[in-house]
């Protein structure tokens, strides 16, 4: 079980040991068949039973109905004290709140929470802590057998009887199944769940037959409009665009900015758009970029069919061009999360990486960074890659206005610790840029440059003058959630928010 | 300075709040605050409006601010305004704004 | 943001197409309408006003998380403010109440399809604790009277319920929107009942029959939505007010003209018991086989027939219809019967 | 002439957030408008709101507050406002004669007078909308020497010529020379007119050209992605920037020198030429560095 104790000791200080983790061997000869059209017959069948683990995937977001469906099921079976190990969890998924109320899940390992799920559990719903983890430290995990999922149920735009099944086909496609890939390598029983059957073999396989035990055909894993949704907008607010672009300047200022460069950014306001600016500068410089990583979007697509982006390595697609873009554009491939982000392999993706830009909902006067708790105390983010990008980006930038209404971003310290200060090295807010006073090289680079530099205990000050002293928020000594490292460590526990009664 | 009717001042758009003035039959200032930030700034919202509704000699002000992660400046001046509106001044009283 | 005017047919017709998909309507009684179009001049938003209550309020698929709404509702309550309304309702869907509730609305009551909401704290409670604080003997029977004026048919009405209960508490419907004014119609009413010891009078205010709660009372609305009213109407009553005070029977003149009145009854009988109040239905009161009611009293005040006015109302009323006062409200009795308004 | 005025940003008296970020966005100098931008039932709220704003966030930049006209009972209330909030510069609309700028000033003089702050603190900045007021235009510009500016309000203008704005501009063409023409006769800021269509950023573009070889000193803005437009526009070429440096680095040996006349390769260094010379450095952001 996960002791409670902090015992991170810095981004790469764990060398792993033992072996990797495998499922137990299984055969399925040529006259068995893998299909059926009852999800429930396919829960029986699996063997599931109480005290078991089970996974599932979060590329559909909130689109989803598989996770909820495939719990109604399992609880209607009198199943119980079942271990949960998504790959992350959205707001549609509120009705676990019930199965968690009947015993049905007693334990949750996750990415992140959202909406009032994540509030119940900041409030002690669940008597074991949540164990959230980034996407390379899950595969890690997985792979370490940390996690040992018994039964997987991987929805799929599409896949044939035989459990091939890829993002190609299907109404509601999603694009890169990166996630699910992992699950589908190392759980015991894997099922596919889709609503587009295919003739075999349905290839490419991005979830290949010879790991899937059955394969479900449902009438719907989910809304297709929630699922690939409309193509990313860059946004139209003033203090974003000023921002992105800032960010922009900076990163064209420093040695990483050179012809086949990479970089990766985040889906959200400000960190998106400085593809946009960056897009301005390669063209005027012609540089063009070796690979962009992670979640993929509109620009990014229009920028490697520009050529300005030689490979896109897509762990999820964030929109439906990128999601159409894997088939129809040849350099664009699918990649799962342990090739992406898992420290513990023979070299992730995310170890190439020079530039990665990202947001944050607080830092504190070491540059530590918090994405999952709120201004209250409450659970309402996601780790993501967060700290598996910033870890190994050899230029990491967090861009974030300095405050929100009266909620400060830059404060003396943070609620929770997702990524270490020491994997952060310039703060872009619109009042004034930070740099990681570890990073004497680009401290040296923006001595006198135009850029507002200032240091970011002055950035938490003008925070404080403009929103006031805040009260801090009383927490009891309940752990309701654990931060594991992506190397396995705890980095930062997640005490429970003293309700005022 | 005495409330005639029951006034409404500032907008619900984010980074402001809307202060509404009634007349109180407690002969004392009582306030209902809602807030998104309510937990880290419920004292010092609430002891702005106080200050400005004394600093304005009210003695008997019902107020309902519904606030969107309003600034102190912001809440001053709205609840200025709705003073105005509820006692149907005209003129301004500087050294009360100040 | 745009007033939409009521000579900007094309402008009122783009709305109609924008609310029906959120099947909403401009409801009769809108007084006022206002729209936000985006630069390229298509609506996005939208919000009315109907005396005190917001209604119509709707913001485009793709602008939902904006802060669209929080720009609708301030700029809808300070247009009420500034004409001297500041007890607001919100009419809403289930779905959206949520989305008011941040913006310092509070739930009164709901039924499956609409949720009333009001920008007051503790207004409903308020209007209970008021109603209270006179001296309360349960079980009690209640009665709605609009009493536009006050005739022998309530008198008979109220007198039979005194009758056969320990107290009888009387609303008075308080909206402004009949022939006779809410104050006209209370002192009718109280002077017209000053003989029963065990009635006690109260105004309606804004939650009993009032623009607010059923306000297709006063403009003649669709089937469909003076059933949904009266549903929230009477859940109200039911739900709330009744228990409050410990009344357990609802009286209520059979009701031969209006239809509206009629279905609300209809209604009534259906849904009042399932809140463990008893609805009893009482024949008009008839003066020489003819039905005593309000509407045949203000047509004997037109045409100024104040024999037969006599034997149709109490001598209070009569009193008060002879008396200067009373000029007002006989000038415009005139005024509309001439204009065909009044029916 | 000191003070650059390439951008001025506009930014609606009401509205808390952009008040708030107002000074972010890099513009010379701020104009928080109390006028058009407000409703006429929150003119009294957004006049609390802006003398707020004033008062509590120390903004980096000039800041002007275009206040309501005399005639309206609201425009003696926003003066007396905004110079007790500490405001830089009052901005009038709609000036017709000079006579409209010495009553701006008498009530400015009064207050500042009241709460004993040095007299002429407060600049004038007046906004030439009409033709009555392009004719004016100079009478206007030297009314008072607190005025720092003048500038042209083209929607009100176009619209009292029955004429109205085109890509071109030819329709405001006589008034901008009028109004620049003004201004340098009376040795103040000449400032142009807004341009309302944000997303057209060449259309834009050709105006602040036209403006510039006009001679105005900068141009009001409506959104901050303006801003760099204008002051790519107006940034000197190397080139110029070069021969500014040259310039005043021979009059400093000059004047170390104590002789007369200064020539620069063959050419006499008259006072028009230093003139340029600084303001080209001004632009380019190096007058202290090279000074």
């Amino acid at each position: 079980m996960k002791n409670n104790i902090i015992d991170f000791n810095g981004e790469f200080d764990v060398i792993p040991t033992g072996k990797k983790y495998a499922p137990r061997i299984k055969s399925v000869g040529p006259k068995e068949e893998k299909y059926t059209n009852s999800l429930k017959k396919s829960i029986i069948k699996s063997g599931l039973c109480d005290g078991m683990t089970i996974s599932f995937h979060h590329h559909f977001r909130n689109g989803d109905y598989i996770l909820n469906d495939v719990l109604n099921i399992i609880a209607s079976l009198g199943i119980k004290n079942l271990t949960l190990a998504p790959s992350s969890l959205a707001a549609v998924h509120e009705p676990l709140i019930r199965h968690i109320e009947n015993g049905v899940v007693t334990e949750i390992l996750t990415s992140g929470l959202r909406g009032v799920l994540a509030s119940k559990i900041s409030s002690g719903l669940l008597k074991k802590p949540v164990i959230i983890r980034s996407h390379g430290g899950r595969a890690r995990a997985i792979e370490a057998g940390d996690i040992k999922i018994d039964v997987a149920f991987l929805g799929t735009p599409s896949a044939d009887a035989y459990g091939n099944a890829n993002s190609v086909k299907g109404n509601s496609t999603c694009g890169s199944l990166g996630y699910a890939r992992v699950d589908a390598e190392y759980a015991e029983h894997v099922i596919i769940i889709t609503d587009c059957l295919i003739d075999y073999p349905n290839y490419p396989a991005s979830i290949s037959q010879k790991n899937v035990d059955q394969v479900v055909k449902v009438n719907a894993i989910g809304d297709p409009d929630k699922i690939s949704t409309g193509a990313t907008r860059f946004t139209k607010n003033p203090k974003e665009l000023l921002m992105a672009k800032n960010v922009a300047l900076i990163i064209q200022k420093t040695k990483y900015f050179k012809d086949g460069f990479s970089f990766q950014t985040g889906s959200g306001g400000a960190s998106l758009a400085v593809t946009r600016f960056l897009r301005e500068a390669m063209i005027e410089k012609s540089i063009k970029a070796s690979f962009v990583l992670g979640g993929i979007t509109k620009p990014m697509v229009e920028m490697y069919e520009e050529g300005l982006i030689k490979t896109l390595f897509d762990v999820q697609s964030f929109d439906k061009i990128a999601a159409e873009s894997i088939q129809k554009n040849e350099e664009h491939f699918e990649i799962d999360a342990s090739l992406y982000a898992n420290p513990h392999n023979k070299g992730n993706i995310v170890n190439k990486l020079d530039v990665v830009i990202l947001s944050a909902l607080e830092i504190d006067t070491n540059f530590n960074v918090n994405v999952i708790t709120g201004s209250n105390g409450e659970i309402m983010g996601a780790s993501g890659g967060h700290s598996d990008t910033a870890a190994c980006a050899k230029l990491t930038v967090v861009v974030a206005p300095l405050f929100r209404g009266r909620i400060p971003t830059v404060v003396k310290n943070v609620h929770n610790v997702i990524t270490p200060g020491s994997s952060i090295d310039i703060l872009v807010t619109e009042r004034g840029i930070a740099i990681n006073p570890l990073r004497e090289d680009l401290i040296e680079l923006f001595k006198d440059s135009s850029f507002n530099i200032t240091s970011i205990q002055t950035l938490e000050k003008i925070a404080r003058d403009y929103c006031g002293e805040r009260k801090p928020v009383k927490f009891t000594d309940q752990t309701v959630g654990i931060i594991e490292y992506r190397d396995g460590t705890v980095i930062d526990l997640i005490k429970a928010v003293e309700k005022n009664v | 300075m005495k409330i005639n009717k029951e006034a409404i001042a500032g907008t619900l758009e984010s980074s402001d709040i809307q202060i509404t003035i009634s007349k109180n039959h407690l002969i004392k200032n009582t306030i209902y605050l809602e807030s998104p930030v309510k937990h880290l700034y419920e004292v010092a919202i609430k002891k702005v409006i106080m200050n400005t509704l004394e600093k304005h000699q009210i003695t008997n002000a019902n107020v309902k601010a519904i606030d969107q992660g309003a600034l102190d400046c912001t809440i001053i001046a709205r609840t200025q305004s709705a003073i105005y509106r509820a006692t149907e001044k005209k003129e301004i009283n500087w050294e009360a704004i100040d | 943001m745009q007033k939409l005017f009521e000579s900007d047919v094309k402008g009122r017709q783009a709305l109609e197409i924008f609310l029906e998909s959120f099947d909403l309507s401009l409801d009769q009684d809108i007084e006022k309408t206002y729209v936000k179009k985006s630069s390229d001049g298509k609506i996005i938003a939208t919000g009315s006003i109907a005396k005190n209550v917001l209604k119509s309020i709707a913001v485009d698929k793709h602008y939902q998380g904006s802060s669209l709404i929080n720009e609708m509702v301030s700029y809808l309550m300070e247009e009420c403010y500034q004409m001297g309304e500041t007890h607001l309702f919100i009419y809403t869907k289930p779905e959206s109440y949520k989305a008011f509730e941040f913006l310092g609305f509070k739930k009164i009551t709901e039924t499956n399809r609409v949720v009333l909401m009001e920008n007051k704290i503790n207004g409903f409670q308020d209007f209970l604790k008021n109603i209270k604080d006179k001296e309360l003997t349960s079980p009690s029977a209640g009665i709605v009277l609009n009493a536009n004026p006050f005739t022998k048919g309530h008198y008979y009405l109220v007198k039979r319920a005194s009758e056969e209960n320990p107290w009888v508490h009387v609303f008075v419907v308080w909206e402004n929107q009949s022939t006779f004014s809410n104050v006209e119609r209370y002192n009718l009413v109280s002077k017209g009942l000053k003989d029963l010891k065990n009635v006690s009078i109260h105004k309606g205010l804004n939650y009993i029959i009032s623009a607010a709660t059923f306000p297709s009372y006063f403009i003649s609305g669709k089937d469909e939505v003076i059933k949904e009213q009266t549903k929230l109407d009477l859940k109200l009553f039911g739900d709330k007010i009744a228990p409050s005070l410990g009344i357990n029977k609802r009286y209520v003149g059979k009701e031969p003209f209006n239809n509206t009145t009629a279905k609300y009854n209809e209604t009534m009988k259906k849904v009042l018991p399932d809140y463990g109040i008893e609805v009893i239905e009482i024949e008009r009161k008839k003066i020489e086989d003819q039905i005593i009611s309000a509407s045949t009293v203000r047509r004997l005040i037109y045409e100024g027939d104040l024999e037969k006015l006599k034997c149709l109302v109490p001598k209070s009323t009569f009193e008060y219809l002879k008396s200067p006062a009373s000029q007002g409200v006989i000038n415009k009795i005139k005024k509309d019967y001439n204009e065909k308004k009044l029916v | 002439m000191g003070k650059l005025r390439r951008t001025m940003m506009y930014v609606p008296g009401n509205n808390p957030a952009m008040l708030t970020d107002a000074g972010i966005y890099g513009a010379d100098s701020l104009m928080f408008d109390l006028e058009d931008s407000v409703a006429l039932n929150q003119k009294d709220s957004a006049r609390l709101l802006v003398y707020q704003m004033i008062k509590n966030n120390n903004y980096a930049q000039e800041v002007v507050v275009r206040i309501n006209s005399l005639e309206s009972d609201l425009g003696a209330t926003d003066i007396e406002a905004m110079v007790r909030a500490g405001v830089d510069v009052i901005r009038l609309p709609k000036t017709e004669t000079a006579e409209d700028v010495k009553k701006v000033e008498n009530i400015i003089e009064s207050v500042e007078k009241k709460i004993g702050i040095e007299i002429g603190h407060t600049k004038i900045m007046a906004a030439i909308e009409g033709p009555l007021g392009v004719i004016n235009a100079y009478d206007i510009a030297t009314a008072s020497k607190r005025l720092i500016g003048i500038a042209i309000g083209a929607e009100d203008f176009v619209t009292s010529m029955k004429t109205k704005r085109s890509k071109s501009g030819v329709e405001l063409l006589a008034a901008r020379s009028q109004l620049v023409l003004a201004a340098r006769a009376a040795n103040i800021a000449a400032l142009d007119t807004v341009f309302s269509n944000i997303d057209d950023s060449d259309g834009f573009k050709e105006e602040v050209k036209l403006i510039k070889s006009l001679g105005f000193d900068g141009k009001s803005v409506i959104n901050p992605r303006q801003i760099n437009l204008v002051h790519e526009i107006y940034k000197p070429t190397d080139a110029e920037i070069e021969d500014a440096k040259q310039i005043v680095y021979t009059i400093k040996e000059a004047e170390a020198k104590g002789s007369g006349v200064i020539s620069l390769n063959g050419q006499m260094i008259d006072k028009p030429i230093v003139e340029r010379a600084k303001r080209v450095l001004e632009l380019s952001g190096l007058s202290e560095e090279v000074m």
